[in-house]
């Protein structure tokens, strides 16, 4: 395994402060390298100021750098155009934004929106939502045993009726990386539009918009090294001026009179208010850091470990695992027999090993698993194998403690 | 393993969470208390078969679900605690449990049966508070509404 | 004037490290002092993790200091239960989430919201769209030449078809403090609710909800002291369980099947998704600032220094000053006769002179004042006379210049 | 008082914003093109009086209406350079100016009017570029539509 993780997790300052921390749960949410957080310290202490264009220099360059992350997130994504780029607080407002502000108003009684059975919450909700107001239908692409998509039932669920195809790129519980590409060009077929939830994938794994001819596509900069409160929506050009806010406020109109209001175009409309600007220049500084990695031994590293993971976790009689996707990233859900996943975790959490038991915001999937909930571990960058071995004798304890 | 863990899942929680008490569906019921925590799933009915007279539980009652060990061994112990009691008595029961718990009892109310101070492991967890007091407080509420 | 200042100046970095910076931007977004920042990175160095009951310390701890965070805020404004506050991404999209969840429902053709002719865009342009929506009328308590609301008219605007009152307590481009309390007692004598944009007096001025008793008042955490990204929705008990969140996803919900969702209750219902969570542990800590300061003495200093800017301003016969309200917060907009606000504001920035130029997000005052747009400036603790003296001095200069 | 701050305000800028060129309305108009700065405020309106012949732009052109000290200067210096052109010659001004103000310019194309270098002052204040080509960025997609 590549000894440059030894030298990353000292990039993160949560490590040096809780050098005990076995934090495996990246899923949730990732860890912070100290150029994000001080960018953030540095915009607070340095460069504070109000964007829209103030003609002082603190406001000014507040205004460009700001916009100068738009460029940045086009290029993680491959989009020619950082025009593209919505600022949201996060995954879940960005798919609210499509739900309500694009695909309700095309909706008609009778209609349909394809999503799969393995959504996080953020990614089922809000289109139910709209489906129920709508008449419309939520219609569910089925997961195997496996847990991986049941493709062979895409093409009677995509319809002339279908408004809109919703999907995630990869399962934050099972860790299937779905086929996208196939899933997408499928509807493109029928002109059925597609939206990627990338929460899990967006800077872990290389997203190429161009060829992956997504329609829309959203993430959270918090699952990325990011800070919170920040998050992406991208749009393809034909859908930009058909989509309308959430929010309506100072700082996305060009004219407001009491009784009408012009506003200003995609992606400024949609960013009414204050923004989150030490958010998002912490997303760009985020950014910055995930470019100065080289990806694909990023990936191969924690699928590594992932796998590491998953052979010790087999040979342990107690454990029974959850899924065996054809392609999977380094997310792994299990239970051990006869002892609750709140109880494992609490366990583990008590020895400094940091895992997620529950649902994990995806309750229709863990309904056909048939289970309430499962533990699960999440690998980041500076994970090891260490983390590995401490977890796995931790579990081996926990079963002692528990017979 | 810590001290710390090896009293938070004390030998009483243990015993409660692999046997616990009345933990069966009956075939019919008269009212069903839903104890129930979205945030971790965790989830119990518990079952009141028969009529209250007399100011009176009944004297068997049931619960069925799923939880982790801490919210079962605690449903157990609730049960286990409150059948047949009479409604002012079953108040008092679950009152100064989750007195005690929240760390609210003065020293001399401190003397309580072992079942209940088995829990006083939660005290070092603030998580599993939850977990400790979720169907007392659904408990509480239903004798609550039953004493108006 | 208090000596006290000096020592608060170098409790906010952004002075040592501008010395020579004269901060009268503060109606836009106020400065942060080190604790502030300091919580921040504390909880991206040595907290961080997601919130949503994890069972691991981190995310356990983290869960319950976002939580207590709900205490300070009902605090701070005088609420006595902390499920009253729900947490947003700041005013404007407080002021959405009761336009579009709660007051769309109630709203029929011919019905009316009343707001001021003086409002912000983000209290104005909500109510707008809605209305248009519902074919129900704007309407608009009128603002006389001194900046004064016009209160003689707001018995026959209110009727018996109004069914909201939205009004800001200070205005951001006048400085105008309206009498809330009368304003309120008059719209609840008809039995219509009223929403208090604060967003320009919480936390800097005295707020306390039970006197006042506004149904729903709204602030961001950014203008007082506060990170970006977070900000506050109190809403009156009874009024709680008929507002729908502008956002569905985790974390808010109870159950979640494919055809059906049962939420949670007010305040999380409306807070899904990964929450801002460092955003909110500073503003629990701006409030803790906030509240190491006495209030009462914060007012009468920069109410002084407002006053002495006027004084000096108003000695300038080039300098036209906007408004002239009974009573003012320590916000001043002007113009220089023959120069265009933002050549003003251009020059004093190349001076290291903070200040705005422009419609203030209050396109609608700023057409009945018959200016397309105003200078600025407004006071914050912080503040000096000498800040005052070096803004007088440098208008003299650009007049010179300009002359 | 800086420098550069003498620069952004040149003469010639003091000049064209307070004697600004062909500064009203006309009484009748052909085609208003509409230079509008939302975020700032600014906004012009350039008047086209008679229709465009033989691809040359009438002899007289007219702008009004509210800005900043640079914008209206830019405006005007916009209407003075261009009224009666080609409009060839037109897009090249055009153009011109508008690789000037973003330093796209090689070094042998920087012999530009007086009127252009006014503006260089410019380069030493970000937030005032969108003030500086504001009026010329619409007059250039005008333009483009006309040789379409
Ligand atoms: C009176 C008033 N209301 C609303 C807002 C909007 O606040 P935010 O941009 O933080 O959403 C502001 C600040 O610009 C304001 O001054
Ligand atoms: C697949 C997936 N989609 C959506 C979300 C929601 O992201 P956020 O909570 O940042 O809005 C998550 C994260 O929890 C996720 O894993």
């Amino acid at each position: 395994m590549t000894p440059v993780t030894n030298s990353i997790k000292s990039l993160f300052p949560i490590f040096s402060n809780h050098p005990a921390l076995v934090y495996l749960d990246n899923a949730a949410t990732s860890q912070k390298p100290k150029s994000v957080i001080q960018s953030v310290i540095d915009y607070y202490e340095k460069e504070n100021a109000n964007v829209h264009r103030g003609l002082y220099k603190l406001s000014s360059s507040a205004t460009t750098r700001y916009e100068e992350v738009r460029n940045k997130v086009a290029k993680l994504i491959g989009a020619s155009d950082p025009n593209s780029i919505s600022f949201t607080k996060g995954t879940t407002e960005s798919i609210n934004v499509v739900a309500h502000g694009f695909l309700k108003k095309l909706l008609m009684a009778g209609d349909s929106v394809v999503i799969s059975g393995m959504e996080h919450h953020a990614n089922l909700i809000p289109w139910q939502q709209v489906c129920k107001e709508k008449k419309a239908l939520l219609r569910i692409i089925p997961v195997d045993g496996d847990g991986n998509l049941d493709l062979s039932t895409l093409d009677s669920l995509l319809t002339t009726n279908t408004r809109l195809l919703a999907i995630t790129h990869i399962s934050n519980v099972l860790g299937t990386i779905n086929p996208i590409e196939e899933i997408i060009s499928c509807a493109h077929k029928k002109n059925i539009p597609v939206l990627i939830d990338a929460a899990q994938s967006a800077g872990h794994y290389p997203i190429d918009i161009k060829n992956l001819d997504a329609d829309f596509l959203v993430f959270s900069a918090h699952k990325m090294f990011g800070p919170l409160g920040a998050g992406v929506l991208f749009s393809l050009e034909k859908y930009r001026n058909q989509i309308e806010p959430l929010n309506y406020g100072g700082g996305a109109i060009k004219n407001v009179e009491f009784d009408h209001t012009e506003f200003l175009e995609y992606p400024h409309n949609l960013e009414a208010g204050t923004p989150n600007i030490s958010g998002v220049i912490g997303l760009g500084e985020a950014i910055d850091f995930i470019q100065s990695l080289d990806m694909k031994s990023s990936i191969l590293y924690t699928n590594e470990l992932m796998i590491y993971f998953k052979e010790k976790l087999n040979s342990l009689p107690f454990v029974k695992p959850f899924g065996n996707p054809v392609k999977s990233g380094s997310i792994v859900s299990f239970q051990v027999k006869n002892v609750h996943p709140h109880d494992v975790a609490g366990f583990l959490g008590n020895v400094n090993i940091a895992v997620r038991a529950g649902h994990h915001c995806a309750q229709p999937l863990l309904e056909s698993l048939g289970v309430p909930s499962t533990v699960r571990v999440s690998f980041a960058i500076y994970n090891t194998k260490e983390d590995v071995d401490r977890t796995i004798s931790a579990l081996i304890d926990l079963k002692k403690f528990w017979s | 393993m810590s001290a710390d863990l090896k009293k938070l899942y004390s030998s009483v929680i243990k015993a409660h969470n692999e046997t616990p008490y009345h933990f069966e569906k009956p075939t019919t019921t008269l009212t069903i208390i839903k104890a129930y925590n979205p945030i971790c799933g965790d989830r119990f009915d518990l079952y009141i078969t028969s009529p209250i007279t007399d100011y009176r539980l009944p004297l068997t009652l049931h619960f069925h679900g799923f939880g982790c060990a801490i919210s079962k061994a605690s449903t157990s112990v609730l049960i286990k605690s409150i059948e047949g009691k009479s409604l002012n008595d079953a108040m008092e029961i679950v009152d100064h449990f989750l007195r005690f718990i929240n760390k609210e009892l003065r020293d001399k109310e401190l003397i309580l049966p072992d079942e209940f101070l088995a829990f006083s492991g939660v005290h070092d967890f603030p998580e599993r508070l939850e977990c400790a007091t979720l169907a007392w407080k659904e408990m509480k509420k239903y004798l609550e509404s039953k004493n108006e």
